[in-house]
């Protein structure tokens, strides 16, 4: 793992510093404001929150082109609102308002915005790492290749590794040559479960070594490691072709969704948690390289704030789906014949005499 | 007789198992030190230890087969899905292997497997977490499908289950983990393969399983005060399906609603419904309607949720529909 | 119109789609160098090359997958499943994925994909190998399936499946690819979710898909001589289900008997039979009968095989005993 | 990959060397045979031979204890054999009779022998690989571990590593300590596809690298070779509980199925197909060193030839099953309701006034 600190801030612009922090803190206080609509019902099903993987979430879609696709897991809002998504959009679908990315359709572990290039969050563990290699099969077969091309980047966590799926596309990925970075996000923990106790390879990101697909380890904390390990993959793949494997270590700061109190965490577990956060590191690098001040973190933070409570009065403000649009969006042609009952509605128009 | 929850069943039983035969163990993703996505099996790692509470990876496919594995050695796996969304993964291995190798065998193998594992909708967990698949898993020859209601029956099947030397795949239900019943004390085996007259009428039959038996009987219980006599045939297995119970009911009755929480085409309910015409044709003086859920991917939006999916008022306006029709 | 055979049709309809858009592509195990388990695609890897026909791995999950994910992107993916049995380790993708992206992307993403994938016993492929199980698909909302008995519909609705927008599983049939019929000569595209009359009746309704339309139908003539006239309805799609051609049917003969290749519970049948006892209630005359296999995993030795299959005599059997009935 | 002239036959016992001669020569006459009733219909279905893995059948199976556990794949009469079947069974389960090993119910794809500990052939590729894994852990928990403890072998073939369930078994079996030894049976085809075109790493016994799984590739024409090292497989299999994954590479003699032309091989794969076989190269080593002679090895070609004879015999003899016993096997503990109709029975007793 590198050193944060080690990382040379004064090779960078100090605008896209802050630009950093700003995505960071602004995906922290979505998540924070998020579990508190979850706790007032606000938002149902489940919740999965990026607290502890801002650095990560920044990094990893500032490597990204505009032309890039990505695809996440159902812990993704920080993805969407880092692709540039709407705060206000994003948070009307945990709302499941209509003005929500899809509608109030998906939910949290849905979140798809297409003219950003996010080809959404998947709830089916590993289920996204298919589609993403589709996605990518789609980019080489219509031959885009070059410093230019656009790529693809999915997201799966760590104990994600351990499915079917991921073997198989990353199987495919390498012997078709697609343009896809595999990023295993390790927070650490499936649920309750350490990496170890779930991979018998707990270095992830030599798992590639079954398909020749090289892989990298830099520390999730540290957004221009990330970043810079992102982009270099990145670039192999759209003038290589050549998929790459990502895994970026952070740390998950809270229970594996909003309802769950983690009581499985260890006092020592507890004290990573303080140590290990991802915001207040970053911030104070900013202030020790100068590029930041006290001041202008608050405000930064308040703006943050100020954007979220924003968000949650647009969807607030935005209506629920009525029921006349339940059948929308299930078929793009739907057949004449298809039936559409509600609960209770008869099967067909007549037939007693 | 103890009241407990339907959870608290559950819970107890595996436990009463894992105490009476050590080649009993369960295994799953998240059941020990998480203490189960749905906390049925709280407090049983701490109690049996690693050896019988295992905690599996995120490998569906590769955890069931290797129960199934298990079983085929004379172990007695008791495997957790989280939910029957994620049996999809596994289906391959229950199909093709646990519910066909006495056969391919010739009857040199056995097993003895219990796959518990919750469907149902309603919670907000949109369209890939809210199905109800079990008419793909009744469909098979070589499984058994229980799926019960009652906190009675979740004890006494789920014995049942574990003592029976068969695949069983146990459906349990999102919606039911929380609902309070009377559970017989000590030893309690459940017959399997019979339905339960959970009322007796003479109005009309209504049949549903798992959650939607409890629907039923809400409503038969309302109607009651209408004057209406509902009789309501709680499944409790789905494979076997107790023929005889359903169309004696409906023979007496001459008219039957099903609740099921599952889509309408080619769910349960079609077998149901094909069961009653077949087997009751001369006694019926209605057509059998079917309550089921909307055919949508379950939306995540709370009142289009709630549009999709059956309740006590569709099954009530179904019901009177169908007395007053004919 | 040239008479072609099942398969000749299917090949030839792949040849004039990958020759119509560059969009299209065929991916599968086996499909290129191999030339496909059952040949439909021969030839085609020699004539369009690597880069449109695709030899995949045996991996059904990450396959079918990468082809949901290409259809996402905008291509026009058709998958070769090389039997309906193996399709059960992409189901997940199937069901989770290519049925639900539209809806939880709020309609921003479509998933125009194809699986073309051969069900059907009676080849002595034994318990795994044999299986019918389009009800799981038809009963998910999202999927169309279809289901072509004839070479002119095996045409037909392959064309319209690759030009529609939505994901289709296209059953086909071990044991109609070789079969002869006449099939339209050019552009053929057929409707989507429309039956078929084969053959028009007065007595009773008989009514099948893929190939058991085809026993129905040669049932159906023989009694003609016998002076029964039977209706013969071939569904073509099992989703969406054309109930009304059904059910007009259904209401001209006032009896039906149901031929189908998968187990009797839970089957395809038992959506038909539910739907015609509700739909024309009031017109039946006897129960509707079911002709389905019986419910083993299919043995390898030929006379049980045999046993457990529906044949002519069966149905034959069903439906003098409907006449008979009542 | 060891050269088969290297193994020293000096060291071994001439009756062992002579008994694994007579193995590879009845599994090779019990093949060609089977294809030959294949081809006059006496057999149906699919019909996966083991021509030319002679030597890796052989090789493997003598490497397993009595007590060792066998999972195979549907190309497996030869393990069926030298596990101990008698031919008579094995043939007659081919021809679908009632005194086959599974009754004429799994035919030539599912072959159990639980006697011999041979838990089965599988039709699903890659479905025998968590059965196995399973059995090892079955193994495991009741506690037996050392040098005569028992463990599990299972087969797979080379196509067969690129589908989920192998990642997964593999994962399970590495963190679990499981007794059990993975063989890929490289024939380098799976149906047409050479590995090559289906596995990014195409040396396959290096794809335990994703677990720290220790992986070895033997020739799998050299019985020796290959039995030796089965053998340290199992022996830490047994001890250290520890998994590993063998590969032997042979060479599909034939089609993938009797039916299969295999019209896509090269005249240069046909070459291999002579130079490739391994019952005359292993008579000639041998020979060569003095343990058979030409009379001797011709009196045993012919005692196979008769063996498999009588099986043919055996398995004429044998009634075919009647349909009353349709819904035997089905299941342990039928319930009194389950429906039990053949096709167009009445799901119902009655129901018709
Ligand atoms: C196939 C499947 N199995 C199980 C689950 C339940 N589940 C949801 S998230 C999760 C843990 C995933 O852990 P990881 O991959 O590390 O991602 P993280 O949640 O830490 O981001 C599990 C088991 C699921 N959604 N899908
Ligand atoms: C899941 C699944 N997909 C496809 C098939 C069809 N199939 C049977 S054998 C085979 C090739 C297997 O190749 P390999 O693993 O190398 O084994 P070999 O036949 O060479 O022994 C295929 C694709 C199957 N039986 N199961
Ligand atoms: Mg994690
Ligand atoms: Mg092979």
């Amino acid at each position: 793992m590198t050193d944060p600190a080690g990382t040379d801030m004064t090779r960078e612009d100090p605008a896209i510093l802050r630009e950093y922090y700003r995505q960071m803190a602004l995906i922290r206080a979505f998540e924070l404001r998020a579990a508190e609509m979850y706790s007032r019902a606000r938002i149902g099903g489940y919740c999965h929150l990026n607290l502890g993987e801002e650095a990560t979430v920044t990094g990893l879609t500032a490597a990204l082109k505009p032309e890039d696709y990505l695809f996440a897991t159902y812990r993704e809002h920080g993805y969407a609102l880092a692709r540039g998504a709407d705060p206000g959009r994003v948070m009307a679908e945990l709302f499941g308002r209509t003005d929500g990315l899809s509608g109030g359709r998906g939910g949290s572990m849905h979140l798809f915005d297409r003219e950003n290039r996010l080809l959404g969050g998947y709830g089916i563990v590993g289920g996204q790492i298919p589609l993403a290699t589709g996605a990518a099969f789609a980019l080489a077969y219509k031959g885009e290749r070059g410093p230019d091309a656009p790529a693809v980047m999915c997201l799966l966590g760590d104990g994600t590794t351990n499915i079917g799926a991921f073997h198989e596309s990353l199987n495919l990925a390498a012997l078709w040559h697609l343009p896809v970075v595999y990023v295993i996000v390790n927070n650490q923990l499936g649920m309750g479960t350490p990496v170890e106790a779930a991979s018998a390879e707990p270095d992830l990101w030599k798992r590639g070594c079954a398909y020749r697909i090289p892989g990298q380890r830099v520390d999730g904390n540290d957004v221009l490691a990330v970043r810079d390990a992102a982009r270099a993959a990145l670039d192999r793949a759209r003038t290589q072709r050549r998929p790459a494997l990502l895994e970026t270590v952070s740390y998950r700061l809270r229970g594996h969704s909003v309802v769950d109190p983690a009581r499985y965490r260890t006092a020592e577990d507890t004290e990573r948690v303080r140590r290990e956060d991802p915001l207040p590191a970053f911030r104070g690098h900013l202030i020790a390289a100068g590029v930041l001040d006290d001041e202008a973190a608050a405000r930064i933070g308040a703006e943050a704030d100020k954007a979220v409570a924003a968000a949650v009065d647009f969807a607030d403000a935005s209506p629920a789906p009525g029921v006349s649009a339940l059948f929308d969006c299930v078929y793009a042609s739907p057949p004449p014949g298809m039936y559409r009952g509600l609960p209770g509605d008869p099967v067909t128009g007549g037939g007693q005499a | 007789m103890t009241v407990l929850s339907y959870r608290q069943a559950l819970h107890d039983t595996l436990r009463a198992e894992l105490q009476r035969d050590e080649n009993v163990f369960l295994i799953g993703e998240e059941i020990g030190v998480f203490e189960g996505s749905y906390k049925i099996t709280a407090g049983l790692l701490a109690e049996f230890g690693p050896h019988r509470v295992w905690d599996a990876p995120i490998a569906e496919e590769g955890f069931t087969g290797v129960a199934i594995g298990a079983a085929m050695m004379g172990l007695r796996p008791v495997v957790e899905i989280m939910t029957i969304n994620f049996s999809l993964l596994a289906i391959d291995q229950i199909v093709n292997n646990a519910a066909k190798l006495r056969s391919v065998s010739g009857g040199q193998v056995s097993v003895p497997l219990v796959i518990r594992t919750p469907g149902g909708g309603g919670q907000q967990l949109s369209a890939t977490h809210s199905q109800n698949l079990e008419a793909w898993y009744a469909h098979v020859p070589g499984l058994k499908v229980l799926a019960p209601a009652t906190c009675a029956d979740a004890k006494g099947l789920l014995t049942a289950a574990i003592r029976d030397d068969d695949p069983v795949l146990m459906l349990e239900n999102l919606a039911l983990y929380n609902t309070k019943g009377e559970v017989p004390d000590g030893e309690h085996v459940a017959e399997i393969g019979r339905a339960a007259v959970l009322k007796p009428g003479r109005d009309i039959t209504i049949i549903g399983y798992s959650r939607a038996a409890i629907v039923a009987l809400d409503v038969a219980r309302k109607l009651e005060g209408d004057g209406i006599s509902a009789e309501v045939v709680d499944l409790r297995s789905l494979r076997p399906l107790d023929r005889d119970t359903i169309c004696a009911s409906v023979r007496k009755t001459s008219r039957a609603v099903i609740v099921e929480d599952d889509w309408l085409s080619y769910g349960t309910g079609a077998e149901l419904a094909a069961t009653i015409q077949e087997g009751a044709f001369d006694y019926l003086d209605a057509p059998v309607r079917r309550v089921a859920a909307a055919e949508v991917p379950l939306p995540y939006a709370k009142p289009l949720e709630i549009a999709a999916l059956p309740d006590a008022g569709a099954v009530t306006r179904v019901v009177r529909e169908t007395l007053r029709g004919h």
